[in-house]
């Protein structure tokens, strides 16, 4: 690709450097630190399963109960309590995990065999590991069989009735309809439960709860819409949140092929705690790697939050750090679907040109991620011809500038969650809009000091101010100052952050090895 | 009998969206107004979404609903001379040499001073409309357009010299039911002369219905949507049926 | 008594635009049960202007009708807490202090699980909303903005705390009428305290009415398009009558 | 400006040279006829009003008499029979023209002293002329009073209700909503009636009568809401039609603004015939270029009858016949409101490439015109949502592409003729566009060989084989043939044949002749 915009490589390059030193310190906390969600996953890769009589699920009992007989005692990790059982009752998991959902405690058995214990655990986390690698494989091989047959940029449609068995028919006509990606919206504020809910649900408020079997329904409603379409069709849930490692890890055994997953999410747009946020990204994030799925990143929380076109910087600067934090977890490229939207006020002078700008300019700064474009939110309203017409907008854009995954806008988007119909309009919009302008990318350059290019170069200058303060502030501090998206974060406050846990000495993970070691990292 | 309302996100929710323009000043009064006139049609609820003034003493409003009432879907009689059932252009030419022996005699215009020629063309010229070849290409038939703006008597003198089985008339202009006038005129004109069951009449055009044409005393109405493959097959069947 | 009808490009003629999803394969058969359905609920006249396949089982509709039902608008009461007598924030400010004679404090935050700032910031925060400034740069005025998911208890502690004349509730997420559940519960707790008349209590979010938020027991509620202003100017005007 | 797609100047200034040489004999042909309707304008202009108790108009009145009383007294023009009757009369029009109405013929009048009739003549048109150029000053001095407050490019609404007075409100709504144009879309087949009707009216088929009395009444109703918007609003009817010349002198009088007016329309899509069309258009035209009225052509029509793709150069063909048609009339090319239309196939692939590559290229070739860029309406269909995603894209070309006059797509185009929101939803939808995306026009360059270049120059060279073709045909015969719009048009067939005019040896026009000398006229 040759640039249109012509963006100054040093000043790029520069850009990267600053976001590298910005989380250096963060990193360094990172590496220290697990967290009760990061153990809870932890334990679901090796087998904890299933979940109380009043549904709490068995990995939320370990880590409950191992804190409650010590509560220093997850220094040391959970997994080695789970398997030391597992040994002990004869390593049957599933009479295990009965077992502890009908009230055993774990801890109540005293440690045995060191070796025997760490053998138990290399084996489960082999047969884990080959589980996430099949899948992985599978995907590769269908996207292979039917190459050429998903749109370009891949057309993200989100279900949002609550219901698992409603989203599976939504999600089926919407299949049917052209999409190439189903998001499962989660249920509001799921985010904030510190555990993952069991079983298939049908109840949920504007969303529906993200469970391992509404994974499991979802994924086999979906491969069946793709044996008939001859297309594979991706499945999406959502990470961010409380326990943003848990659902990774649900998400990697059942195959799920994105995830929303942002660094800084939770902790700028749901108040959680920024350590906890951090700790727990960095696990989920190596497990998505593995498994090949895809993250989102949050960046337009950013612009509907604050003006888009006063804080555009604020995207670049935050996928810049997304990438950073991404490439520490053994993320490539491929695999970061770095966010970014259309949100700027309609009646804005010269507003194309600016989105189509920054647009081109995540285009060209990370000429390898498939950047997820989300559409107009926030300046949609009752006037649903209107929205037509910003949604129009947004697909041209979109095409025009080679986006990868492109977030269906709804032309209800200020009145309901999405309609059968509002769906398949929206479908229709992207499908006529993105077929007639098609060329325009190879086709169009722009002048060089005019309006797209010198936006461009002005949110790169401002994203490079923002984050040379940010660095010398230090991350934790700037987020406590309210630096990123005018947000006053403190330090110790926001949800979770009692479930943060400082690695002891003799901290062990063998999901968190095998995982480093296959992905390179070092550190 | 089956039990079928409007869907929105979740069955039976009888969810419907409505636009429309109400001749009062735009605001809350105005609002309020536009909710009641819905739950007058009989929705049980209704959200107006969106209002703005289009002049001093006129105003639009977006407003979603929430029906109760529902069809019997099991009743409903779809009435369209529509395309399911239609042969292609090589059955129809082979049933007319089955079934008639002789080539088929059609004749069309858009009549009156309805000047859209594309339409009739679209049934009748050579090279057809959307991959579906027109009826002048049809070896068994011989298809004459007289093209737009055609009086009704010219039409009939027409078909009455080149002894046509079938007359096509098209309408597009509705306005002030134009179409209505013409097409009666039409028939009022063969029946005078006593020329009414010598020809198949057809009626086309985007806002002809099947219904409409029969009740004008057409024998088939095709609306939008229709080719040269539907109007031949209507016409050969109907022929095979008179002789 | 003044008669009103829909109006399409003449007085009366009571045309109306509607689409909806029905569960049921799309065709001519889906299509004549559209056009019942509409009719169905009252329009003398329909059209099915386009239908499209959704899904096997679903299929949408465009349709315009043509009502014959009307209302008086004479007799339309349009309840909003309308803009339109609004005072400036100066009018606001000097209001205070000629009738009120000492800060007015106001407590807001959006409730329950509800994570959207943006409207609540529109309402109190200093830079305020579309060339309206918020409550925290009146003068006359102490604001104190808790933000989102704030639990109902929390916020009507903190009233409690610095003496609040009036408690701001933002809802914005309505699905499964969780806005109702969440205001029902503030309304119900503030009473089991014995604090109710103690505030004033004003509820905002795009899909609050004043209605519905005086139903659930709110003094006032204001939805889309609302500004400091109006909230300001309710709060002093009743609380001088209060007083 | 300089080009963006590079197109050959000489080509260019070759395809001119052919137009001028197809239109020379044509040319020829117009000058030594006259018709009708040429002779009834010009009767107009010197009084000629009002009409019998059965609507017959004063000015058929007195053709028709003249052509009763001898088949060939046309020959010498009906003005100076009229201009006879009225200095015999005592000179009073209105008194001459009740006579006429109420039976009066003119011949039965023996002719009188030439010279003063002449100087009768003289002093008539001395006042008519000088009544056109007070409303042509008058028009440019309201658009230098409240010059910068349209839009550009101008938006264009049509009313057609049918009933003048319906009309008048539903256009002073668009005003008010932003329409810098309308136009009084004139009832179905008028351009058949071989006479003007006379008066209000309020029955209409789809249109409105074009009546001077229609006229006038939109035309005050449209000054008022001027004032109140202080924005000029520019009043269109439609000329091309039988009674082409009449309707021109009608809107002189009137001070209309824009007329639809087209050197062809009439043959092609009217079935008018072919020479009594040329002759009549010449007519028409010189009082538009002397009234500062803009004329704008048919093209569109090509386009709609036709493949938009396919048939793309003759809409270029047309251009230059119209351009060089109008150079023969005196016309400059500000008052050349050249058509084209968004008429393509929507799923056609990189449609809007091509559409943006005609619409740039029109305003490459023909800098000085204000183009009249026509809205999709072939592919509009009943839903009206992709309805409004067409014309989304439509905005977006005419303002990419430096468009003069905006005709506003409807939503409901194939529905029926506009409610008066659908007027709304169409103005906010190009106040949206056009606002978004200003900046384009100067922003945007095109590869050299790419789609939009590529495009341009091919059906360039499309349109100059054609007109090579029909010069080498003959224009009469090339018509004849079918060569424009698939449409055959015999010489000597088609409407109003019977009232074409060979000029006689005596042939006297006033106004003829004080137009070509205003004009600048020689040949
Ligand atoms: C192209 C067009 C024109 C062109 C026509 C060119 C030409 N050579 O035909 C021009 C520019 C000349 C024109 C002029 C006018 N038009 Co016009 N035009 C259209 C337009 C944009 C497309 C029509 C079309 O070609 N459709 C494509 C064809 C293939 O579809 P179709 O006609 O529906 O035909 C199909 C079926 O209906 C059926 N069918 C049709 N005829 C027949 C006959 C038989 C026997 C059978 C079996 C089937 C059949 O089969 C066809 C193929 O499927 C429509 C709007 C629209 N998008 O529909 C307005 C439209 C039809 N026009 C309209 C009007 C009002 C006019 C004018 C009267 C405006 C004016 N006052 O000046 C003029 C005058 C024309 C006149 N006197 O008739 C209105 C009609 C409103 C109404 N319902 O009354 C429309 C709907 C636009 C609008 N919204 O205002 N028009
Ligand atoms: C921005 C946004 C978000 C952002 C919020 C960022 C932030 N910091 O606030 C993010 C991305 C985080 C978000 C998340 C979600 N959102 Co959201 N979001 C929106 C969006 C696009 C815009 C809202 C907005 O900011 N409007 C601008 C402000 C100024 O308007 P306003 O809120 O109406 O406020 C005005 C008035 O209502 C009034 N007002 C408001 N509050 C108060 C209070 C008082 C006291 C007064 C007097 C007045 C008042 O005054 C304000 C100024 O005029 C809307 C869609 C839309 N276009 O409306 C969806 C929308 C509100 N979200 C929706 C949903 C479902 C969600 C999620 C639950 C989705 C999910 N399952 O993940 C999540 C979870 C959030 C949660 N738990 O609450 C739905 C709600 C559907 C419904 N009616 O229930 C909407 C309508 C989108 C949709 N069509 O699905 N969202
Ligand atoms: C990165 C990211 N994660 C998660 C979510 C949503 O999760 P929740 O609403 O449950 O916090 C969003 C929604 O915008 C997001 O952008
Ligand atoms: C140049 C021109 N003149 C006139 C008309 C319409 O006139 P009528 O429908 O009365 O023939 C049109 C309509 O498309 C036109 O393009």
């Amino acid at each position: 690709m040759n640039s249109k915009l012509n963006l100054p490589a040093d000043r790029v390059a520069y850009a990267r450097e600053l976001a590298e030193r910005i989380t250096a310190p963060v990193q360094d906390f990172i590496d220290g630190h697990s967290s009760v969600t990061v153990e809870r996953a932890t334990l679901r890769l090796a087998g904890a399963d299933g979940a109380s009589p009043d549904g709490v699920p068995v990995a939320n009992l370990v880590v409950d109960r191992i804190r409650a007989a010590d509560p220093a005692a997850l220094e040391d990790g959970a997994t080695v309590r789970y398997v030391n059982a597992l040994l002990k009752s004869g390593g049957d998991v599933r009479a295990l995990n009965d077992r502890i959902a009908a009230g055993f405690d774990v801890t109540s058995l005293p440690l045995g065999d060191r070796a025997a214990i760490e053998a138990k655990a290399d084996e489960i986390v082999a047969g884990t590991l080959a589980r996430i690698k099949g899948n992985r494989e599978f995907r590769e091989g269908k996207l292979e069989q039917w190459k050429g047959r998903n749109n370009s940029p891949l057309l993200y449609l989100i279900v949002a009735t609550g219901n698992i068995y409603e989203d599976v028919k939504q999600a089926a006509a919407a299949a049917e309809q052209g999409a190439d990606v189903i998001a499962v919206i989660r249920t509001t504020a799921q985010s904030l439960l510190d555990y993952v809910p069991y079983g298939a649900t049908t109840e949920g408020f504007g969303g529906t709860y993200a469970t391992q079997e509404n994974f499991r329904i979802m994924r086999a409603a979906l491969d069946e819409v793709a044996e008939k379409q001859r297309r594979y069709i991706r499945l999406t849930n959502y990470a961010s949140g409380l326990c943003m490692p848990e659902i990774a890890a649900m998400g990697a055994v059942e195959r799920l092929d994105m995830m929303l997953n942002d660094s800084m999410y939770g902790i700028l747009f749901r108040d959680i705690n920024m350590y906890r946020t951090f700790v727990d990204q960095m696990f989920s994030r190596m497990l998505n790697s593995y498994a090949g799925v895809i993250i989102n990143t949050g960046e337009d929380n950013y612009l509907t939050t604050s003006d888009a076109y006063e804080k555009a910087y604020t995207v670049l600067a935050s996928q810049l750090l997304n990438e950073r934090f991404g490439f520490r977890a053994g993320m490539p490229s491929n695999l970061l679907g770095l966010g970014h939207a259309f949100e700027m006020d309609p009646t804005l002078k010269n507003g194309f040109m600016y989105e189509l700008a920054e647009a081109q300019m995540a285009r060209e700064i990370f000429p390898d991620c498939p950047l997820k474009y989300m559409p107009p939110t926030k300046h949609m309203s009752g006037d649903i011809f209107k929205g037509t017409e910003m949604n129009t907008l947004f697909n041209f854009v979109s095409k025009a500038t080679n986006q990868g995954i492109h977030l269906l806008g709804m032309l209800t988007e200020a009145i309901h969650t999405p309609f059968m119909m509002d769906r398949y309009l929206a479908v229709e919009n992207a499908r006529y809009v993105m077929n007639y302008v098609d060329g325009f990318y190879d086709d169009v350059e722009f002048k060089k000091d005019g309006i797209v290019v010198s936006r461009a170069h002005q949110v790169l200058r401002e994203t490079i101010e923002f984050l040379e303060h940010v660095e010398k502030t230090g991350m934790f501090d700037a987020i406590e100052q309210g630096l990123f998206a005018e947000m006053k974060r403190p330090k110790d406050g926001g949800k979770g952050f009692e479930g943060l846990v400082k690695k002891g000495p003799a901290y062990y993970n063998p999901f968190e090895k095998a995982l480093k070691r296959e992905l390179g990292i070092v550190r | 009998m089956k039990v079928v309302r409007p869907y929105g996100d979740t069955m039976d929710d009888g969810k419907v969206q409505l636009s429309f323009t109400l001749p009062v000043p735009d605001g809350a009064k105005g609002r309020e107004a536009a909710r009641k006139l819905v739950l007058s049609w009989g929705f049980k609820d209704c959200e107006v979404v969106h209002s703005a003034p289009l002049a001093a003493e006129f105003s639009f409003y977006v407003a979603y609903g929430k029906t109760e009432s529902s069809i019997d879907y099991d009743s409903v009689v779809a009435d369209e001379a529509s395309a399911d059932a239609s042969m292609s252009m090589d059955e129809v030419n082979e049933y007319i040499r089955r079934n008639i022996g002789r080539k088929v005699v059609v004749v069309g215009a858009c009549t009156g001073f309805d000047a859209h020629t594309v339409g009739i063309d679209a049934i009748m010229n050579m090279k057809g409309y959307n991959h579906h070849f027109g009826l002048e290409r049809y070896p068994e038939m011989e298809a004459y357009n007289l093209g737009a703006q055609v009086p009704n008597e010219k039409l009939i003198d027409y078909a009455v010299k080149v002894n046509a089985d079938a007359i096509l008339v098209s309408q597009v202009v509705t306005q002030k039911d134009t179409h209505i006038h013409n097409m009666t005129e039409f028939i009022e004109l063969l029946e005078a002369k006593g020329l009414r069951d010598k020809f198949i009449c057809v009626a086309g055009g985007p806002r002809i219905g099947n219904k409409l044409a029969v009740e004008l005393g057409f024998d088939v109405g095709f609306g939008r949507g229709a080719y040269a493959d539907d109007v031949a097959t209507f016409v050969v069947k109907k022929l095979a049926e008179k002789n």
